[in-house]
């Protein structure tokens, strides 16, 4: 359950923050690792605005919801895909070996920005997971002789990869995953279980962290493979959430084979990559509490519709609850707005200040849904299974009940609030670590300690 | 294992409890709960007369009716079965049955078949509420007028009736000539239409009920319109509330059970949860609130199934107020904190959490919201 | 900051729970461990009648409040513990061979009955102390000899003794004390310093818990001292509390001298003897929740009158604050009748269902006191220092203030409210336990490694 | 260390703060706040000019008048040295010297050498506030009437003044013949007796104004009468309200530091306190507020401080609002867990922390409460 970056689905590839590193002057042409010349950037955007215009199809304003995940859907964002590589606006700042086009970030904002208004490729959160994190990761880690053959596929739409991390029995402690891939010939076999990999539904590959040695400290024995969906022994069901979505999955692997070629990073430092993996994953923190973050103007006025559908807009134990809400939704985008400028100012604490973005909206989340659920009162409980037309009812009260429901997902998803409480804790506070009973000593030991748990 | 909502119980309230927990566990258990809340029909008549047989809806009735307690005391009797019955989430009316037999049963003689079927679980009763008294605000609210023939024609819409879609008798609190009127009324009276809500809490069958000009004799009127019914309608609510309460109750306790069972077993980073203080405190504090839970919720029973209706009842009232402002916030936050100690799993449709956390969500307004009851509370205050 | 059993003073000897033990038939006369003849109960009765009416001062209704810690209030307090020990009447329940009339609670019972409405022996904080907890212990673990010493002495109300357990550095963490007894000659030499004991200041001894081996683990090494307070070398400062109170005492000990005779229990098995006096400084436990337990009459009387004086009776925000603060303490007593019940069906878990009632008043208090500062508003921030009349201002305001500024003292003392989670948690749900990092090696060592404390 | 109110100060900001906390600290250190707490005079003169030499009252005022700002946000500027301020529990008026400040500069020359005074230091102002608004519930209120000769006569009692007997100037809020009038009053006109109350924030001298038949010329007024000065009193409370806020999260911060630092360094059962979850939890909870509480003041300084008085300052009084209810409520809340970790030694006169959470608890009611700014963010919401 920790996927929790599918803001990015519908980018060909995200726009990286410009503040993180300086940059060179904007229109100066400069030169690529490869000795070809640069364009200017004046020159680059024109090019990009008459291809954009040509070939994208514009969208109605207000854009519309997202396509969904069904097969037409995605198979429409791929051939998008495609048409925008073969453009050369995929991987814009990506190498050029692996079929990036190998320019600075500003060309990068400079063809969203003219792309604003346009159908960009849609492939769901599994595009999003495949271009913001795993390719990214991959690129820092993999061999080249994997990217040549992985990149450029990813880049044309044929690709996309989801990350097989979390597992039913390695939720918060992430090293501590079980599935095991053994030495066998030439290759490798891989036998476990892997859970809430979102998209793998219709994904091509998973990017795997299996234990391949259990002798060794739950850090130093894992390894990162590149599994197909479609080989033999995975299977891939999706999970029925309690709101009836099922837009994660669990996947099975039995005796699955894979090759060397399918190894990321180095056999057995797995870790190192899993860093790099949640760095991206994180995308500096700040992108977590945005989703839950409401417009600036007016007094929480979701909550209000919903009072005055309930006809209780008048009573003042109501106003003074919404109002609540509204002071606590204006201190969230304030500290969103402070931690982005903590996070500039002193970028190598950027990881730890992100743990405040993730708990604040783990803390206060589920406080803002209880206060939708007592502002609703019945009509946040029941509803009418059609609405007067005979359509499907879309009612506010039924809006606060899945938002209920849904409520405790950033307190859980992608390190639950306790996780972030200990790195606040520990990386900004400086107070003493947890005692750790599983860091010095083999995994397999750790497991049968555990199991036979007692203090004294 | 009892849900022990009573600190002490007798022997024969033992043998009550164990004797419905058992039933639950051998005829409704939460597998089955689920396969009715997929499908489309409500729970079987078997079901209900075996409740029937247990004594769940003669509570409150006496022994001339087919009902009694084992205790002497009806009411808690009525809220420790409660308790087990929201154990396991068990749908299909009870609060609202016993609301209903319990007014049946001050009527005497006159409605004593229907009192019988309903006690033997052969009938099925609910109450027809609405925002009588702000009770459930928007909810909706009967009116009913003199027919000029010494009937009375009854009109309006009530969402959000417990359990409306099956049940086959209506008692109804309606705006009347002479104040506050309830009426008898079967569901198949013509004019009275019934359609199903979709509920967040997918274990019960809440409904809408329209009166379209329905016609109803004098006779049809029970108790005393005016200001006898309105101090039984207010003595219904305090029953109500406390055996929702109770309900709620039932539910926290096996959710917070399985939180804590959960925090015993799963491993993380070499150790299991329930060793870590953020577990184990969140723990020990929704513990904290369960015990107060029971202790207020069987506080409120004991005192208001003590007191003679409708007088001398004060004290009883408070505390059936006071129970359910209590349960219904606690009962929300102990969703939330064993959801926290679930984790993952507990987003999953399989698991068994969320069915626990809708229930608790609903409870939490069914018959009064924390807010309406504190602010019957308030009324207590003087302003001078 | 322990001392929480201040309800205790006042009694010549505390009633004891009848219901923990079977009693015999209340009026069959029946043999004392000597053999002297026992009382028929209503003779006894009758007779200790006569005697109060004759020798008592009768309290005006309603009860005055308690008399003062002043060196004359204790001095009369004592003078009327005398009285009561020569009439027979002081240590009903006590052995006969150190002072007591070795009768069963049904005598003590009637006493107390007959005695209402009577002037009773006012020792403050000191006395509670002495005869509930002090006493208790000592009779459960000291030698013949230290009992025929102190027993009597204690019963004529020339001996008051407090514990000295608490440190400056040990608090929760009781086991953990610092102050050390070492052997010299023929008997000891105490230094290091002892906080939180409640009335020290007008006390004469003190029960020390001292470390007498530190290459032991924290729990093997302790030994309890009775303590002269007028000892050379002892030093008692009273505490400043924060609410300007001092009621509490630090001690400091300066190679104070001790002998073999000042020994209670054994050598080195000190943890046992503190493990008795737990148990009767939690009285059970239920004590603990009825000292903010209000009257079940009406909603929050005191935050209607303070809501009445600040004027804002009438708005609704407040009468809910006030209504919200009436279930809580409805519940609140409710908990405490249920653990009642719970405990006499299940006297094995007494104990540890008392974590329950110490921990409503660690959680509900401040939750109350918070309360009352929002009904008094700036009332409850400023006051009148002096009334109409000149008097020093006694607002209701001021009260809450108060109230606020103690609302944590159960949060803290006697167990903090991490402390009554754990037993919670451990205890009563069964939940595995916290690892330890000090039971099972030295002492000397714990300490060392606690400062080098770092997790891996 | 500065409190760090602002995410990123200007080099000109970091020096203010800097020579504002070394001065602090050099002159006004905790033991020199506790001295003054036990005595009976207020703040010495030269403390003050001090402070005024360091600009502390002239943030809101313009160069004409002695007065400027670092930043170009002179609100801001003065939140950041309040919260400073607010860190040692600096005493004397702050708050309201500075509402003051910028009330007479908006007057011209006219009262141009009453505010030099002021913005050096060399008078000491506060303002009369009482119950207008409903600021303070009960704390009364002045009544102007017209003295016939053009002039007014005062009436009323106020209570809750801030730092009121310790200061010569006073800037009353009245009722008055064409509605809410403020008037500058010296403390030494005649009828006027101010009397010191006690308080629970023993670093305060707050007290209680009484005017009894005071009369006052026609240029005692600042402003005009009515709903101009109604509109310059909302900005004057928003001002006030997040100069106390930023006081408070100052507080925060400092009481904050010292549990961190006590859970680091107090050991118990073989380890520091901080490595247990309970401890380490609880201090992280209360540190994400005080990042919101400061980002919360710092977004409301910035806006109010840039937008013009009177108009389109709604988002500035808005976030006021915003900013003080939160503190409000969460200052009290992170001096709780603060006394948590503590445990003993928090209940010590000797140690400072009792100090902090008298302080928060003043804080939380003094400008208006947490209850009454929801109240008036709960006006934006219409009610049809």
């Amino acid at each position: 359950m920790r996927d929790i970056a599918p803001e990015r689905d519908g980018n060909a590839a995200p726009e990286r923050d410009g503040n993180a590193a300086p940059e060179r002057g904007d229109n100066v042409p400069a030169e690529r690792g490869d000795d070809t010349a640069v364009p200017a950037l004046d020159e680059y955007r024109a090019r990009a605005r008459s291809w954009i215009e040509a070939n994208l199809e514009r969208l109605p304003a207000p854009a519309p919801r997202r396509g969904g995940t069904g097969p037409a859907a995605i198979a429409a964002g791929r051939a998008l895909q495609r048409r925008l590589h073969e453009a050369g606006y995929a991987g814009i700042t990506w190498p050029r070996e692996y079929g990036g086009q190998g320019l600075g970030p500003q060309y990068e904002r400079a063809f969203q920005q003219e792309a604003r208004g346009y159908r960009l490729p849609e492939l769901g959160i599994a595009g999003g997971t495949t271009f913001g994190v795993c390719a990214m990761t991959m690129l820092a880690h993999a061999s080249a002789d994997f990217l040549r053959r992985h990149i450029p596929r990813i880049l044309s739409g044929e690709e996309l990869f989801v990350q097989f991390f979390s597992e039913p029995e390695a939720g918060s402690d992430l090293a501590g995953v079980r599935t095991r891939a053994v030495r066998a010939g030439e290759g490798w076999v891989l036998n476990g279980s892997k859970i809430w990999s979102s998209g793998a539904y219709y994904a091509d590959w998973g990017m795997c962290l299996a234990r391949t040695d259990w002798d060794v400290p739950k850090h130093r024995g894992l390894t990162w493979f590149a599994v197909p969906v479609t080989a033999p022994g995975v299977t891939v069901e999706r999970i029925r959430q309690i709101t009836g979505d099922a837009e994660f999955c669990q996947e099975f692997f039995d005796d699955v084979v894979l090759g060397d070629g399918d190894v990321i990073g180095q056999v057995n430092d797995g870790w190192t990559v899993a860093q790099t993996m949640l760095m991206f994953e994180r995308g500096g923190g700040l992108s977590h509490g945005t989703r839950t973050t409401r417009a600036s103007t007016g007094v929480a006025p979701d909550l209000v519709e919903l009072a005055r559908a309930a006809g209780r807009l008048a009573d003042p134990l109501t106003r003074d609850l919404i109002v609540r809400a509204h002071v606590d939704d204006v201190a969230r985008r304030a500290l969103l707005a402070r931690l982005g400028a903590r996070m500039r100012t002193d970028p190598a604490q950027a990881l730890h200040l992100a743990s405040y973005a993730k708990l604040v909206s783990g803390v206060y989340d589920p406080v803002r849904a209880d206060t939708a659920m007592r502002v609703g009162g019945a009509d946040a409980v029941n509803w009418d299974a059609v609405n007067g037309d005979g359509e499907p009812g879309e009612s506010l009260g039924r809006k606060a009940a899945v938002g209920f429901l849904n409520s405790r997902f950033m307190s859980i998803a992608g390190g639950t609030n306790e996780m972030q409480r200990n790195s606040i804790g520990e990386r900004v506070l400086g107070l003493p670590r947890e005692p750790s009973f599983d860091s010095g000593k083999p995994f397999r030991e750790v497991l049968r300690d555990a199991r036979g748990w007692s203090s004294d | 294992m009892s849900v022990g909502l009573l600190a002490s119980a007798t022997p024969e309230q033992e043998l009550l409890l164990d004797s419905s927990a058992r039933f639950i566990e051998r005829t409704m258990p939460l597998p089955s709960v689920r396969e009715l809340a997929a499908g489309s029909g409500g729970v079987d008549a078997r079901y209900l007369e075996a409740a029937g047989s247990l004594g769940w809806f003669g509570m409150l009735v006496g022994e001339e009716h087919g009902g009694g307690t084992v205790s002497g005391n009806g009411l808690l009797d009525a809220a420790a079965v409660a308790a087990e019955r929201g154990a396991v989430l068990q749908p299909g009316s009870f609060v609202a049955a016993n609301v209903v037999a319990h007014l049946l049963a001050a009527e005497g003689p006159r409605h004593g078949g229907t009192l019988a079927r309903l006690v033997a679980g052969r009938a099925r009763a609910t109450w027809v509420v609405g925002d009588v008294a702000g009770l459930t605000p928007g909810a909706g609210a009967i009116v009913a007028g003199e027919d000029g023939a010494g009937g009375f024609r009854l009109a309006g819409d009530v969402r959000h009736v417990p359990d409306a879609a099956d049940c086959d008798l209506l008692v109804v609190a309606a705006r009347g000539p002479r104040g506050l009127t309830q009426f008898l009324v079967t569901a198949d009276t013509p004019g009275v239409q019934v359609r199903r809500m979709t509920s967040l809490d997918i274990t019960r069958r809440p409904g809408a009920v329209r009166f379209h000009d329905v016609r109803v004799g004098a006779d049809a009127v029970l108790g005393a319109p005016g200001d006898a019914t309105a101090a039984r309608f207010e003595h219904q609510v305090g029953t109500a509330a406390v055996l929702t309460a109770a309900e709620s109750v039932g539910a926290m306790h096996r959710d917070l059970g399985a939180a804590v069972e959960y925090a015993r077993t799963r491993i993380a980073f070499g150790r299991p949860i329930g060793s870590f203080q953020a577990v184990k405190h969140l723990l020990a504090d929704l513990s904290l609130s369960l015990e107060m839970a029971k202790a207020v919720v069987a506080a409120a029973a004991e005192s208001l199934g003590s007191g003679a209706l409708g007088s001398g009842a004060r004290d009883g009232m408070d505390l059936a107020h006071a129970a359910k402002a209590f349960v219904a916030e606690q009962g929300v936050e102990l969703a939330h904190g064993c959801f926290q100690v679930f984790g993952g799993v507990g987003y999953t449709w399989e698991h068994d959490h969320h069915l626990f956390m809708r229930r608790l969500a609903a409870d939490a307004v069914a018959f009064g919201s924390a807010q309406w009851h504190r602010g019957r509370l308030g009324e207590r205050i003087g302003v001078g």
